[in-house]
């Protein structure tokens, strides 16, 4: 039904993935302010992103599991962005000015 | 969820494994798969749930969580993440073998899985009893007084955010703890597939349960790979202060 | 109830019913229409639960001081009748009711795609409901079906736990049936059953269950917090550690306001069958039914905190979602107008199943024109917590989605038990009901304006007059709801054969017999039309679609 | 037997309201007139005539589609629109707006005036000018409503709310509690009372004898010990408060804010959440738990009073009535 990946290619998957664990632990322990949550999460998404596309094997789904999947991850946007679209907002107002 | 397109057939038709409402055994993978996904969608939403209260409350007290992650010991936190990612090769490699319709390969990748599934929980355990030992459970705070983030000498700019350090402790022990639960979950449902297989109910035709199992295993390696560094690492750059 | 169901006359053609027999046959099928009766009994428990709840408040808000019974009691009524109608048989009734039974049906296929975890969810919701029914026995919750914290949390000190943890349960139960929506939409349709030519009830409960999974964990893990924070005073709601009781309002409302689509969704769904069946007429518009269901169904999740307004909420979120919310009138009001538009130059007959319809497009319409009242920012500061929510509320939820439900059974009760109910007292029951809402429910908006909050044991005694016409239009409702049961039983046994296609309706689920047989079709059909080919070539050619 | 369709309409916002409201019931009526009316018509005249008639099908137009997508939408927008400047008119306090505290407690409304006066579930307030209120809750959500002035707001705990109005007739009207609150949620009423201007200044003389607001904070200042640092201390471990009300505060983390009731209240309550650039943390202990919400309100208002004329109790020191108007 599907290819199947070869070892090889999980085994590298795999060593990526230890490495950037490694890197997100080291890269904490400097100080870059805002930047260490980015950099963070952007290791995070990554790692994720080899999770799901190649030991979930979503790069060989048809095109309806991918966009499943890719709405899951819309919707928690849509979740998060709108708690902020109160959250952000709700400092802008000092005094109640508007407009 | 995982146990339900199970092997045991009712209507022989094709193959013993296909089920008398479906046509084809492709038709039956597909359903399967796709079931899982949007399973797994939930699952996303039911962890971004709490993901997002968590950006919520981090963006509201930006120092008080930086300064209460460095209660947490990111050495547990990395460790248990280079196990899980382990974990999760052995089981990509179980639905590998299992498409191949090696047996045996697959119950070997299987027992390794379950036993990196069960180590991660063991560290945590660990962890879980420092915490207690320690002193930062927030259990009946108002009761017990069994928590305490204030009189530390180690980290003396803790003091100030006692109350805010509550709550990323409750997120702390609710996120993990919703992840350990999936996490025995995914243990009991590897020793399923593991009698599954020893039954020689898999075959390169017929691996559907192995496959959705894997599916769930590595999802709940994804939430972590996002919970290791929102509570263990948010803090730790800032001991140099 | 169930009784009656296990023993059917002796029908002549094997079929789902007579397939086997006994406790047992029931309680573990997996057939899909089996299953789909299993829960139309258990929401019609729930309901006439819900239902008594709603009388009793009914009556002591005959006279403005609180007399009946004490403050306490009288907030366990309407926090119990809110959540037993909402989670308990709004969310699954027609879902997990007429879309467990048809929505296999009219996509040709045999079952749903899991039919273990379709009974699954029955016996998840029958566990939330235990749950829920037993914090009723042991003594109420008092918290509103809205949880808010920090009451829920620290102050009430009823049974919250309990009444959370069966909401929670019986979220499962929706998220399963959604799920297996989904895929049985997607992988179980028949040779020819292109997408384009799905029945809108399959499109409508499709929409349905995106939101389904897509938002019922996010209340679970939120009605968990909660749970955790009382049970262990560990949490993240409490204002007094720094938490935000809003962030509670927003997680709740992300899943409950697209929630009132799951439970409108499907109930459109059904009204565009009655109305294309009574019309004999294909629908107007149907890519634009079709999409707006969809389009409900996303913008849906855009719109949650127009119940926010007054909480202290930024005020540009307030803008935000108030224009949002405008938008999703759009589709809403599409469906409408193509509902209206197909009924020109068909053949209107008036049988009961059209008397609903007829009845939910009018309620509708002014259920959704006065959702417009509360999403307009400068109004809903004076109405919102008011009455006027209460009535608007309402007339979507009782008004439109109650009278698709019962537009529905009376629809489909034909297929699903093959005998034919009395017409007669079907059309009476549908005038009372019909009769009885509106008395029970406009008066409410007038009361809202004027000022009465909603949740009052005892009122200000100028909005008297009103509650009483409340009241007496209550009871007219009440009895329109128990004729229906009554005659439903009733033509179990004594019902006329109803034949195959009583209405001369199109569509696959009709084209088996009544009623259907275990595996549904007979032999396997190709779909070779578009949904609702009325007065095409094939109509009445009941047997050009068995290829 | 009568009811009126309007609430009494006794603020200059409640016309507005009212104005809305009606343009959307018109809207709504003549909507739903023509739905009801079209679907009448259509059943008669197309009624079945005989049981195997088969109608023409007709597919659908696009014109039509938009045409009932796009009109209703615009429609809705102007709704949007002048909802929308209702509603933020009404949470825009004009500046000469006087100050008026309310405290939610499970079951009562516990109401302070800047003169001293207190009173539980009764507001009185002077006819035709701005009155802002300030809304603290003890315990859980209440929401402060009154349907003659068609104002709502909740009432959060943990946090300060405002809202304001301006009385355009004498008379009482109802408070509510909008917001589900417990036991005794219908019992959290209230009457405001709408006086002419000299009526308002008798009664706010007649009490409040325990001085005014600012004169309260004032003493707590002293007992709870805040004196002996924010005011006398010259060692430069926190900051003198005088002058502070009203201006731009410099945290240790660089960002800045306006220092508003609300930052007072965190700064009470929650003393490290931000540190003013140039002092330390972990100084001043926090208070709470041992503060009233009234109490508090007490000390902001008395913070706010330095900020002035820069000297405690002053500008209330004359009559009380006069203190309430001429707070600007």
């Amino acid at each position: 039904m599907h290819s199947v990946p070869s070892v090889r290619t999980y085994v590298t998957i795999w060593a990526i993935l230890t490495v950037m664990t490694f890197a997100t632990y080291y890269i904490a322990q400097i100080d870059l302010g805002q930047w260490n949550i980015v950099i963070a999460l952007l290791i995070a998404f990554f790692k994720m992103s080899l999770v799901i596309f190649f030991f979930m094997n979503l790069k060989a789904e048809s095109p309806l599991t991918k966009l499943f999947a890719a709405g899951g991850f819309f919707w928690m946007i849509l979740l998060l962005g709108q708690f902020f679209v109160d959250y952000m907002s709700r400092t802008w107002m000092p005094g109640g000015k508007m407009w | 969820m995982a146990d339900s397109h199970g092997a045991v057939a009712e209507h022989a038709e094709h193959s013993p494994h296909l089920r008398h409402h479906f046509d084809s055994m492709e038709q039956q993978f597909d359903s399967a798969t796709l079931g899982m996904w949007v399973f797994l969608l939930t699952e996303i939403m039911f962890f971004g749930g709490m993901f997002g209260a968590y950006t919520v409350y981090r963006s509201m007290y930006p120092e008080a969580f930086a300064s209460t992650s460095l209660h947490m010991n990111p050495a547990f936190g990395a460790a248990n993440t280079a196990v899980l990612i382990v974990s999760s090769l052995t089981m990509a490699l179980a639905v590998r073998s299992a498409r191949l319709g090696s047996n045996k390969a697959l119950q070997i990748f299987l027992v390794l899985t379950m036993i990196f599934g069960i180590a991660f929980l063991v560290i945590k355990g660990f962890e879980y009893h420092e915490h207690w030992v320690d002193n930062k459970v927030p259990l009946f705070p108002d009761q017990w007084h069994h928590w305490d983030y204030s009189n530390d000498a180690e980290h003396p700019h803790q003091a100030q955010f006692g109350r805010q350090a509550q709550i990323l402790f409750c997120f702390y022990f609710f996120m993990t703890g919703f992840h350990a639960v999936h996490m025995l979950v995914g243990v009991g449902i590897m020793i399923t597939i593991l009698m599954m297989a020893r039954r020689g109910v898999f075959s390169h035709k017929y691996f559907t349960p192995v496959e959705i199992s894997g599916l769930y295993w590595h999802f709940v390696d994804i939430v972590w790979i996002f919970l290791f560094p929102l509570l263990y690492l948010i803090g730790n750059a800032r001991k140099l202060i | 109830m169930s009784t009656a169901l296990q023993t059917p006359e002796v029908a002549e053609t094997p079929n789902y019913l007579n397939s086997e027999y006994g406790w047992k046959s029931w309680l573990f099928t997996k057939d899909h229409k089996r299953i789909a009766v299993l829960y139309i009994i258990s929401i019609t428990v729930m309901f006439f639960i819900g239902g008594i709840f709603a009388s009793l408040i009914r009556v002591e808000l005959l006279t403005p001081q609180g007399d009946l019974v004490n403050s306490d009691t009288y907030n366990k009524f309407f926090t119990m009748h809110g959540i037993v109608m909402v989670f308990f048989f709004l969310i699954p009734s027609i879902p997990a009711t007429l879309g467990n039974f048809f929505l296999p049906m009219q996509i040709g296929a045999k079952d749903l795609a899991f039919p273990r975890i379709n009974l699954l969810s029955w016996y998840i919701y029958i566990a939330g409901a235990a749950f829920a029914l037993s914090a009723i026995v042991l003594g109420g919750v008092d918290t509103g079906w809205t949880f808010y914290t920090p009451f829920s949390s620290t102050y009430s000190n009823t049974f919250v736990i309990t009444a959370a943890v069966g909401v929670f349960i019986a979220g499962f139960s929706s998220i399963l049936t959604g799920l297996n929506f989904i895929v049985t939409v997607h992988k179980m349709r028949a040779p020819g059953m292109t997408w384009g030519r799905l029945p809108l009830f399959v499109w409508a409960n499709y929409a349905t269950s995106l939101i389904q999974v897509l938002g019922t964990p996010v209340v679970a893990i939120t009605l968990a917090l909660v749970g955790l924070e009382r049970a262990f005073h560990i949490g993240i709601f409490d204002p007094a550690i720094g938490g935000d009781p809003i962030l509670f309002q927003h997680m709740f409302w992300f899943y409950s306001h697209p929630a009132v689509y799951i439970m409108i969704l499907p109930g459109m769904g059904v009204i565009s069958e009655i109305v294309t069946c009574f019309s004999r007429k294909g629908i107007f518009g149907y890519p634009f039914i079709a999409g707006s269901s969809l389009g409900i169904a996303i913008i849906g999740f855009l719109v949650w905190g127009h119940h926010m307004f007054v909480t202290g909420m930024s005020m540009y979120a307030s803008l935000y979602f108030s224009l949002l919310t405008m938008l999703v009138a759009v589709p809403s009001a599409i469906k409408v107008f193509n509902w209206t538009a197909t009924m020109f130059r068909g053949s209107i007959s008036f049988d009961t199943p059209m008397l609903y319809a007829f009845g939910f497009i009018g309620l509708f319409t002014i259920g959704g024109l006065t959702g417009l009242f509360l999403a307009t920012l400068g109004v809903d500061v004076h109405v919102t917590d008011t009455y006027f929510v209460v009535a608007h509320f309402h007339y979507v939820m009782v008004g439109g989605m109650v009278l698709a439900y019962l537009g529905g059974m009376h629809f489909w009760w034909p297929k699903i038990t093959g005998k034919l109910y009395p017409e007669g007292w079907a059309r009476f029951a549908a005038l009372l009901v019909f009769a009885g809402f509106n008395l029970t429910f406009f008066p409410q908006f007038i009361t809202g304006y004027l000022g009465q909050p909603r949740r009052y044991h005892a009122y200000a005694p100028e909005f008297q007059v009103l509650n009483v016409m409340s009241t007496a239009g209550a009871s007219v409702l009440g009895l329109g709801y128990v004729i229906p049961l009554i005659y439903f039983l009733w033509s179990l046994k004594y019902g006329k054969p109803a034949g195959n296609n009583p209405w001369k309706a199109k569509g696959l689920e009709w084209e088996t017999s009544s009623p259907p047989p275990t595996f549904n079709f007979d032999t396997p059909p190709i779909v070779t039309e578009e949904a609702y080919a009325y007065g095409s070539d094939s109509a009445h050619q009941e047997d050009s679609h068995h290829g | 037997m009568n009811f009126p369709l309007f609430p009494e309409a006794a603020s200059s916002m409640a016309r507005q309201v009212d104005y809305l409201y009606a343009y959307l019931t018109v809207v709504t009526v003549v909507m739903t007139g023509l739905i009801f009316a079209v679907v009448f018509f259509f059943a008669i005249k197309y009624r079945r005539k005989h049981d195997d008639e088969v109608p023409k099908p007709i597919h659908g137009s696009l014109v039509l589609e938009i045409t009932w997508s796009i009109i209703p939408f615009i429609v809705m927008l102007s709704f949007f629109w002048w909802g929308a400047q209702i509603f933020f008119a009404n949470a825009t306090p004009p500046s000469n707006a006087m100050d008026i505290y309310v405290v939610g407690k499970q079951w009562m409304w516990k109401i302070q005036y800047p003169g001293g006066q207190r009173e539980i579930n009764e507001l009185h307030v002077p006819v035709n000018r701005p009155v802002k209120i300030t809304l603290a809750s003890e315990d859980v959500i209440h929401s402060f409503f009154i349907p003659a002035f068609r104002i709502k707001h909740d009432v959060v705990p943990g946090r300060y709310d405002t809202m304001w109005f301006t009385a355009t007739k004498p008379g009482r009207y109802h408070i509510f509690c909008a917001e589900y609150c417990g036991t005794e949620h219908s019992g959290m009423i209230g009457w405001v009372t709408v006086m002419p201007e000299n009526d308002y200044e008798n009664w706010l003389a007649s009490g409040g004898n325990e001085g005014t607001m600012a004169d309260q904070g004032g003493r707590l200042f002293e007992q709870l010990g805040c004196s002996t640092c924010h005011e006398l201390d010259r060692q430069g471990r926190c900051p003198n408060l005088r002058g502070v009300y009203g201006s731009r505060v410099q945290f240790t983390d660089g960002s800045t804010r306006d220092a508003d009731d609300a930052y007072i209240r965190e700064s009470i309550l929650n003393p490290n959440a931000r540190v003013v650039q140039g002092y330390k943390a972990d100084v001043m202990p926090t208070y709470q738990g041992q503060l009233s919400e009234e109490q508090l309100l007490q000390l902001v208002v008395y913070i706010k009073s330095l900020a002035i004329t820069g000297a405690p109790g002053v500008p209330t020191a004359a009559a009380p009535a006069a203190s309430a108007g001429s707070r600007q």
